[in-house]
């Protein structure tokens, strides 16, 4: 599903964020990505989202072949991937309805069931009172939610979450993890980025570990680990 | 593309008017601040053109007549000249006539001074024809006919004048036009100037949308509904601005300038607007397509 | 403040600058356009005011004496006119050389027409006096005082020539007037729009470092400074374009119409840039001030 | 030190962010503050800061009445309060030098000290390498990094955090939490809004929890506390 050859890339100055990655992500996988500030978990995701082009290496995803997609071609390859940003990048000027909705109306889902699944999109996650709120009137917790609502309203085949529950209280946190596993069930290939020990430490899921850009462990059913 | 997607552009391009009120203020302010020069502009060059091309239809010839020539001669010969294109009209001024104009110039009320002539017309033979030409351009190829026609004595005609009025003719025509280019230049950079910075601070927000799958059309296309709407109202504001103040101060001119409307001629509001409301449309509508497009095309590249 | 803060505001808004170098760019490049308009349009202004003042110079009255004034009383009156404040100079013309101007009009080549009249000089009083005057508003007090005169037997003069030069001043003076003011104020809202966009992009900025503990003076400082700066090479851009622009026009201008130089009289560049420098200078660091003071005095609230 | 007498505010729309809250913070202390997502954390902290007025009650901060401080005032206020923002407001368009710099420069710190204590605060946090470059260059944790080096580097007799650790790393949260300790050992107010159960639980400091608007719990030495 998600395939990473040999992927490196090196941001203009300094070390390379990304160093001679090798990553083979199954359909259908719920999988953990952990590992220091700066370790380059964030660089991996905007690499899979083809928002940043590798330096080397060949990335596959669906099959795609990532980096020769055709410019036309990339909304459809990015169509398929849900994403919780680490800084969220809600639209400023759309309120939660809107920014839910935006990503259904991209993929031209007809208006009709755009008004019936926004509105349970954002009671999953707990928002259903704020959707006419706008991004600045909410607290980093709610921004945060909706930025997730947004990733999931598709029902994406893949779901790549940075840091979803870093702005979250714990209570909050492990309903957005269930959720997160609950999907994974019905058969998306979901990513998430975390700090969040006790979650890594509790799922039990593959945890994969980078350090320095490189991935220096990687573990089918894993704890969170402190590279010391 | 679906119609749907046709219809939310539409509608998103005119919501997205609202949510940046800021933007959007500013932008009309500005292609209304423009177009309100551009059109001010080319009403007063216009009627300077105008005035111009008025005062060189007064500009006229004068021919006089071999001695003895009879009435019959004259009037042919005032007949062939008619018929030229260069002459829009001739009129004729006998002998008398000459004297009796000749005598008010030069002794004016003390007709007695005159008297000494009294039997003998000095000016036997000054009976005239007074030409008026449709354009001075043309003055030098008719005096050249005049002077080759037979029984014509002399053809008195101001060079000077002609080709003074000529020259500022072309003067203004120069002018204007460089001005008019410029106005448009400057009209032109100062519209996209503000499209592009008010664009670029979306920039986040294109990226964003572009993250979510979006197309490049489905991105660009409220952007440019939003273009060209803005660019519409502001040219319609200036355009209602400058249609009342035309009208109003053309009737304030012509009252306070009673005493030389031959030349101070306006043209009519309607004669002005109706090449200044079509090219007003297509610069505001079109700046504000293109300013939408080529700045937003930079920003979709991620 | 400390003098540390002064230099650190200057250094800090000479750094803006190139930090929102878009921002910056669109500023001095809206500045720069409406300036360069507001100059070339004064210059164009500034000299049909001076070409309708050489034309209105042109203007003369012309006055007849009465039968059989001495020539000693004619020098004693052209000497009492030439005191009069309205009178720039005046031109004697002797009996025979209006007789000679005469037949030269009237005649042409053919003098042997004019024999008849050879010792008896039909204009033997026509001996006149050609005022010309400093100002066509002073030609009605002027001509009053020559009627009342002893020894003038008429007076000639064009009033409709005068007032209609008059007007036409008069009509120039109110139009570029209006211009001036109405691109004054379209080139004033035009660049505080750029200006205002562009603060508020850096609102955000703006409320940060206000919750840094900045004062409204330290975080304002560097705005200022930037906006002078903005406003003073915005300024002086067009100054020196329009300097290429009008003395290469005005050599061109001359060149082409040679022969109208007399009304087509162009001021020189110093004289038309004393103006203007420093009214573009005023305009652009005054704008830039003034916008930016504005602009940022809305955002620094939090 | 920090005292809010029945201190209220109300956004435009809906339920009071903060619903008539008591509060007393003595010189010296270290309160961690905790509760859901949209409790009013963030809410607090910007009153506290004037950047927002309360609707109703009175706030005391150093002795001084906040409510009522005169605008030429406020700078001097916030000089005494260091703030690791939720957000991180970072300016976007200087380097991360000179946006640790500001805050020195902003109280008049002549120019050779800011090149010693400038680079000091960055390796403290870790970020002496990356003094150059500018906040989109940085990882989330980066930035938050900043953002504390930068409310840490006047010493200022208040250290409001909000959520200071939400992008780091287990091992770099902790260091940031020791850090913070020992500048509250050395005298300096620390108020640390957080959903780091693992720390609260561990550091045993007074914590308060807020529901909905209001303290629901307010205990001298407490571990997290979930709202059942
Ligand atoms: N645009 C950029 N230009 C230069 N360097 C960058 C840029 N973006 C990231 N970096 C650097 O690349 C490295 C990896 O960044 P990345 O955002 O992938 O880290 P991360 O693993 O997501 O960290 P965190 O957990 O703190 O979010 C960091 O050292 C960062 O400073
Ligand atoms: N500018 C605003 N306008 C309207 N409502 C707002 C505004 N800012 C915050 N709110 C609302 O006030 C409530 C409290 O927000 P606050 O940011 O204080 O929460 P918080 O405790 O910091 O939450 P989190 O842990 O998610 O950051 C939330 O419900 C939020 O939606
Ligand atoms: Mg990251
Ligand atoms: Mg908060």
């Amino acid at each position: 599903m998600i395939v990473l050859e040999n992927v490196s890339k090196n941001y203009s100055a300094g070390a390379p964020a990304i160093n001679n990655i090798d990553l083979k992500i199954e359909k259908g996988e719920f999988v953990f990505i952990v590992g220091d500030s700066g370790a380059g978990k964030s660089t991996l995701i905007k690499l899979l989202l083809k928002e940043l082009e590798p330096t080397t290496g060949k990335i596959y995803i669906n099959d795609k072949f990532v980096n020769k997609l055709k410019r036309r071609k990339v909304p459809y390859l990015r169509r398929d991937i849900g994403v919780v940003f680490q800084d969220f990048r809600l639209l400023k000027d759309r309120n939660v309805y809107d920014n839910v909705a935006f990503a259904q109306r991209v993929i031209e889902v007809p208006s009709k069931v755009i008004r019936r699944r926004v509105p349970a999109m954002l009671s999953m996650v707990g928002l259903a009172e704020k959707y006419r709120s706008f991004p600045k009137e909410l607290s980093g917790g709610e921004q945060q939610r909706v930025a997730l609502a947004r990733a999931l309203v598709n029902n994406p085949p893949i779901l790549l979450a940075d840091e979803p529950t870093g702005n979250l209280d714990p209570k909050n946190s492990w309903e957005i993890m269930k959720l997160l596993e609950e999907i994974n069930k019905r058969g998306t290939t979901v990513v998430v980025v975390t700090h969040n020990k006790e979650i890594v430490d509790a799922m039990q899921k593959r945890v994969i570990c980078m350090q320095k850009g490189v991935i220096i462990s990687d573990e089918k059913k894993g704890g969170y680990i402190y590279e010391n | 593309m679906k119609i749907k997607t046709f219809f939310y552009s539409l509608q998103q391009g005119i919501v997205n008017i609202r949510r940046n009120k800021l933007y959007s203020l500013a932008s009309v302010g500005t292609i209304t601040a423009c177009i309100f020069l551009i059109g001010l502009f080319y009403s007063v060059v216009v009627n300077l053109q105008h005035m111009v091309h008025n005062a060189e239809e007064q500009i006229n010839i004068t021919i006089f007549f071999d001695n003895g020539t009879s009435d019959e001669d004259m009037a042919r010969i005032g007949d062939a000249i008619k018929k030229r294109v260069e002459v829009e009209r001739i009129e004729f001024t006998s002998a008398e006539d000459a004297w009796k104009n000749f005598k008010q110039l030069y002794f004016g009320d003390k007709a007695e001074l005159a008297e000494g002539f009294k039997n003998n017309n000095p000016l036997a033979n000054s009976a005239s024809y007074t030409i008026y030409i449709n354009d001075v351009n043309m003055q030098d190829a008719l005096v050249s006919y005049l002077e080759s026609m037979k029984g014509v004595r002399q053809v008195n005609y101001s060079s000077s004048a002609a080709s003074m009025l000529t020259d500022f003719g072309r003067l203004v025509g120069y002018v204007s036009a460089a001005l008019i280019i410029i106005l448009l230049a400057v009209g032109i950079f100062l519209i996209s100037n503000t499209v592009m910075i008010g664009i670029t601070v979306r920039k986040g927000e294109i990226a964003i949308m572009k993250l979510m799958g979006a197309t490049d059309f489905f991105v660009r296309a409220p952007f440019l509904v939003e273009g060209i709407c803005i660019g519409l109202v502001g040219a319609a504001i200036p355009l209602g601005i400058l249609y009342l103040i035309y009208s109003n101060a053309v009737r304030y001119l012509l009252g306070q300038f009673q005493g030389i409307s031959t030349i101070v001629n306006f043209l009519s509001v309607n004669e002005v607007f109706r090449v200044l409301v079509p090219v007003a449309l297509i610069i505001g509508a079109g700046i504000g397509f293109m300013g939408s497009m080529i700045t937003i095309r930079k920003k979709l590249k991620i």
